[in-house]
């Protein structure tokens, strides 16, 4: 059984705390007993092969999913619960424009009508979207879409920040901005949890990073430990770029096999 | 309950008004008709004016309907080939048990018109240009009066149909005795008014011309029209009785 | 014949009637199951397989019933007799309501089923709980959601035999125009009939087309 | 009343002879419908948009006047009239299905619209044509296209005016149940009416119920 | 007006040769006059800014989209029509298992039917695919959606590869394996046309680089020459991380203006 609880304190101080969580679907275990406490402080990076659970842990930990087993236990501040924003990996745009996606979000975070524009203006802006505000927020390019869905999340102030492969579609000076504005955020006191598969991003931001393959959590270490000397050798793997997905047959290169000569 | 017929059996479609189909009477005559020349009759139940229609366009091979001037004139435009008597019944006029226009005792069919115009009570007309409807436009040109205003409605419905509205409305209405005596739905109704030569309903059959529609079973037809004016089609016609009371009488009796 | 050449005004009554009658019943009934389409679609419920079978199946409730349930209840006797609505407009308004509002609603309750799929994290994320993300869905999806109203009211526009029991068709008071088609072709008119019903015809093409236009002019900006 | 409690075989066949003509209308339909809407989808051409309004106003086809067209074209004097097919249970399945053939092709339209919306450049790509495509999304919408045809099925299952006027309502022959119902309600046997509608009603629950559960079937292996 | 013909004889070998190509809509030029020819020899590698049309240029090459004003001539190669294949930067994925999208690919490819199945065996081995190759292809993670689509096309075996970064949600080693691939492929006589925003990806694949700008081409030139030392100043500058886009207003960092403190 999942219990998802709202602790007025809770444990050791962690924001959000995933105690054993396990997410099965169809006889597949494609998180086995996971457990993560995020704490207020340090910014969180989650790495790790593709499918090996990233987006899931995530999505459980944020609360959009129940986990089969375990428990999630999240945190109140001031004895209010957690404002939590999260950035998809693909980021939904709702059929309107740009500024309206923005204006729905503020809406829904009870924004006071009066306010919202000048926000939405604002946060369309720190992300370079001023000239595209107005279109529909559907054609924009993938890389302004993962920019509005940034502006968006941007926009609630949240206490907690889930950020799925936020710069993965970004071009390199939006990328940087958009880390520098996680830092920014970061300073003020938002707890920062992110996925990357850009090793170089991860290694200028994280505090502590997760590794985690095939549905498990195989390592949480600080930041330093983990890219100079990695507790398990998947992880030394992983950094080295090499193939650890064990229950799949090894990548071939696709163009030895898959390529125009077969 | 209808014999079953084998599909490919004889047939002949035969188009007749709601007001027959509707009091059970076909049940009762054609299993003995289908027994005795193993020919299978289909009614097609509509209002007399698409009876009318349906004759005009060869679409039946044979009708049964109760408008006389209408009857003769598809015979004589060549749609149809003879129009023979076949049995009558009449008109009654319905309404609520409390009678507020007191027409129960009224001496004609004119006068309890006349009261019901003087009561303003309210008068569901079929409206339809049906048999009835226009019988009932006939009475009322008899009473001198033309019914209009809140309280006659005219309704464009058929004779079941109207029925059920004028129970509902508390109404008083002008009805066939085969469907008013197999009616269900009478809530409050009572049969108020009847027996005036006038509110006689003949009703006749007419088997369509093969020499206009080349594709007419006048050979069945013919047989079926002999068979409802022969002594057998006209004793089953006066034996259907619903609650021991006949609902048609036989033409040759007359 | 006539009726039609000489702009009878008794047409243009029956026509505006019917317009009224039929407009009013797709505007409750939209009122009442783009919500209730919506409610089905976002919520998990026990029983959920079978209320959605239900709906699916009173897509197909036989005119005639729906107008046999409305005449017994608004009948004399029956539980709502005393406001004497039978054989009104309002009654042939509530008939059609009842007609069209499983159409609407299980209509609506795919489309937003679908778009539901797509958006369900992505508000849950932003804050929406799923009674407050039901007019964020309804109006995304619009365009679809059109097509289904127009659905409903090409259903209440065409129907006749609930109309006719509910209301009567009355000269002048009920008469619509299916139930006066239904008259003309048991009068045996069928020319009559047939041109009755090309006029209801390029009447719903006309409010069809608005629709559409509307819907074109919205969706141009907003995809 | 016994009619129902006997489980009369009159009864049977009229149920038999209901379900067959539906079925067979909807069947019939579906298989132009599907790619009709489909076509409607996927091309772009002058007049567009008065065809969509125009299959949209159709929906509205009041079922009298479907009744009407089909009866004046199988009339004997009418062009297909040597077929003798009026008042046969055929002359009710082509009334029927000119009557849902304009729904399908509606509904279908929207959802292959929306759905090709989202497919069009992948599988363009792929080097599907848009004719080559119509059964890769007919199949990829299977879930609401089974709603949608199940809305032309309720609509078909429903109709009395169209059938009535086509096949005239010849006990054992043409006699089906929204026929039957209509009868009933004309002879004042209200409650035998209603019985009858309940179970009509309860017949095209199952037959939505089956198509339900095999939608659920299908869709729980690939979304 | 835009004219797209099949010459059987294109200028100069170009496989497809974009000539002044616009796309205007509501007023605004997200394409501006470019023009391109892409050479059956190479790498080309297209770069630039979010929002720059890089996308939309790959999709009119492609054949997907009409361009406003401009012709497109797409090459044929012995007589017979171009193969082409294409990797999205969204993929979208058919409503059926992974294997039966790679299946569908292959069907409309016209490949045999009885050949399929194995093909679409090993283009999902591949790309590391087999385990999931029963699984809806929707509910797959970001990464292996993206391997799902490479799958997908590499099976078709195209003689010119589209792939608008395909490598954006793939793990180190896929991303690794994925460069191999496309430089099989390329010895195998695939023209690679390629976006991407990992500046070092395009270094280490490009041949030639083509640098896009607010719908313009701004510079096409030999990697080696791009990397050292660009033409344009806009390119220098995008190579630096720096923020071009100058008809937007600057990207502000978002902690600044859009951070919690506002
Ligand atoms: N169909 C369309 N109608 C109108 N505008 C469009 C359309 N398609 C794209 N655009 C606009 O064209 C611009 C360029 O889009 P494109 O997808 O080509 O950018 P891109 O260079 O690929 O960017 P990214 O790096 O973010 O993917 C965007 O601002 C987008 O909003
Ligand atoms: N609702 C679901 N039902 C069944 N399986 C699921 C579901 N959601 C995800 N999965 C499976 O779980 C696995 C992990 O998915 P997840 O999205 O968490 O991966 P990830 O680590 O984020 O990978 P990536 O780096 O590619 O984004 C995938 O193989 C996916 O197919
Ligand atoms: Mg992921
Ligand atoms: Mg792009």
């Amino acid at each position: 059984m999942s219990v998802t609880t709202m602790s007025p304190d809770p444990v050791d101080g962690a924001l959000v705390e995933l105690n054993e969580i396990s997410f099965v679907r169809s006889g597949n275990a494609y998180l086995d007993r996971a457990s993560l406490a995020l704490r207020p402080d340090g910014r969180t990076i989650i790495v790790g092969p593709n499918g090996s659970g990233k987006s899931l842990l995530m999505r459980i930990a944020h609360g959009l999913l129940k986990p089969t087993r375990g428990h999630v236990t999240t945190g109140r501040r001031n004895g209010c619960p957690l404002r939590q924003a999260m950035v998809f990996q693909r980021p939904v745009m709702l059929r309107r424009s740009a500024q309206a996606n923005v204006i729905h979000a503020l809406t829904l975070a009870g924004t006071p009508r009066r306010r919202r524009r000048e926000h939405a203006e604002r946060a369309l802006a720190s992300f370079g979207l001023s000239q595209v505000a107005d279109r529909p927020a559907r054609i924009l390019s993938g890389g302004e879409q993962q920019r509005l869905a940034l502006a968006r999340a941007w926009a609630l102030r949240p206490e907690i920040l889930f950020l799925d492969e936020p710069s993965s579609a970004l071009d390199p000076a939006a990328t940087k901005a958009v880390e520098e504005g996680i830092n920014t955020f970061h300073e003020h006191g938002t707890k920062i949890v992110l996925i990357t598969h850009d090793l170089g991003q991860a290694r200028r931001l994280a505090d502590d990073v997760v590794f985690m393959c095939c549905g498990r959590i195989i390592e949480h270490t600080p930041a330093s430990r983990f890219f100079s000397s990695p507790v398990t050798e998947a992880a030394a793997g992983f950094l080295r770029g090499e193939l650890i997905l064990d229950t799949d047959p090894p990548v071939e290169q696709p163009g030895k096999q898959g390529g125009p000569s077969f | 309950p209808t014999a079953q017929v084998a599909a490919d059996a004889p047939f002949i479609t035969l188009a007749s008004t709601t007001s027959t189909e509707q009091s059970g009477l076909f049940r009762h005559l054609i299993p003995h008709f289908t027994e005795r020349t193993g020919i299978e009759v289909r009614v097609v139940a509509v209002g007399t004016g698409q009876a009318f229609t349906i004759g005009r366009r060869g679409d039946a091979d044979v009708l049964l309907v109760h408008h006389r001037e209408g009857e003769e004139a598809l015979v004589a435009n060549g749609f149809g080939t003879e129009r023979r008597d076949v049995m009558h019944n009449d008109f009654i006029l319905i309404g609520p048990r409390s009678d507020p226009a007191d027409v129960a005792a009224a001496a004609t069919i004119a006068e309890a018109l006349k009261r019901i115009f003087e009561a303003q009570a309210p008068f569901a007309s079929r409206g339809d240009d049906s048999g009835t409807h226009r019988k009932e436009l006939e009475l009322w040109r008899e009473t001198g009066l033309s019914p209009g205003g809140r309280w006659y409605r005219e309704l464009g419905s058929g004779m079941g149909a109207t029925l059920n509205t004028a129970a509902a409305m508390d109404a008083y209405t002008l009805a066939d005795r085969g469907t008013w005596l197999s009616f269900r739905n009478r809530q409050e109704m009572e049969a108020l008014f009847e027996g005036d030569p006038l509110l006689f309903n003949p009703y006749g059959s007419i088997p369509l011309n093969p020499d206009r529609f080349p594709w007419v079973k006048a050979d069945l037809a013919w047989q079926w029209h002999e068979w409802i004016t022969s002594t057998e089609g006209q004793e089953l016609i006066g034996s259907y009785l619903i609650d021991d009371v006949p609902l048609f009488f036989p033409s040759l009796e007359r | 014949m006539s009726l039609i050449a000489t702009g009878d005004p008794t047409l243009f009554s029956i026509v505006q009637l019917s317009l009224q009658v039929s407009l009013t019943a797709v505007l409750l009934a939209s009122l009442i199951a783009l919500p209730l389409g919506a409610l089905i679609a976002l919520f998990r419920f026990p029983g959920r397989g079978v209320v959605i079978t239900l709906l699916n199946a009173l897509m197909g409730l036989p005119p005639v019933v729906a107008g046999l349930i409305v005449y017994l209840s608004l009948s004399r006797a029956g539980p709502l007799g005393q406001f004497g609505l039978l054989f009104t407009p309002t009654a042939m308004v509530i008939a059609q309501t009842l007609l069209v509002l499983p159409i609407i609603a299980a209509l609506t309750r795919q489309a937003i089923e679908n778009l539901w799929e797509e958006y369900r994290e992505q508000l849950r994320s932003l804050g929406s709980g799923r009674i407050r993300a039901i007019p964020t869905l309804l109006w995304d999806a619009r365009i679809t959601l059109t097509t289904v109203v127009l659905a409903g009211f090409g259903r209440a526009s065409a129907e006749v035999g609930a109309v006719l029991i509910v209301g009567g068709n009355i000269e002048g008071v009920t008469r619509v125009m299916t139930t006066a088609i239904a008259l003309e072709t048991s009068r045996g008119d069928l020319p009559l009939a047939l041109a009755l019903g090309l006029i209801l015809l390029v009447l719903v093409a006309l409010i069809n087309g608005t629709a559409y236009l509307l819907g074109e002019i919205t969706s141009r900006n907003m995809q």
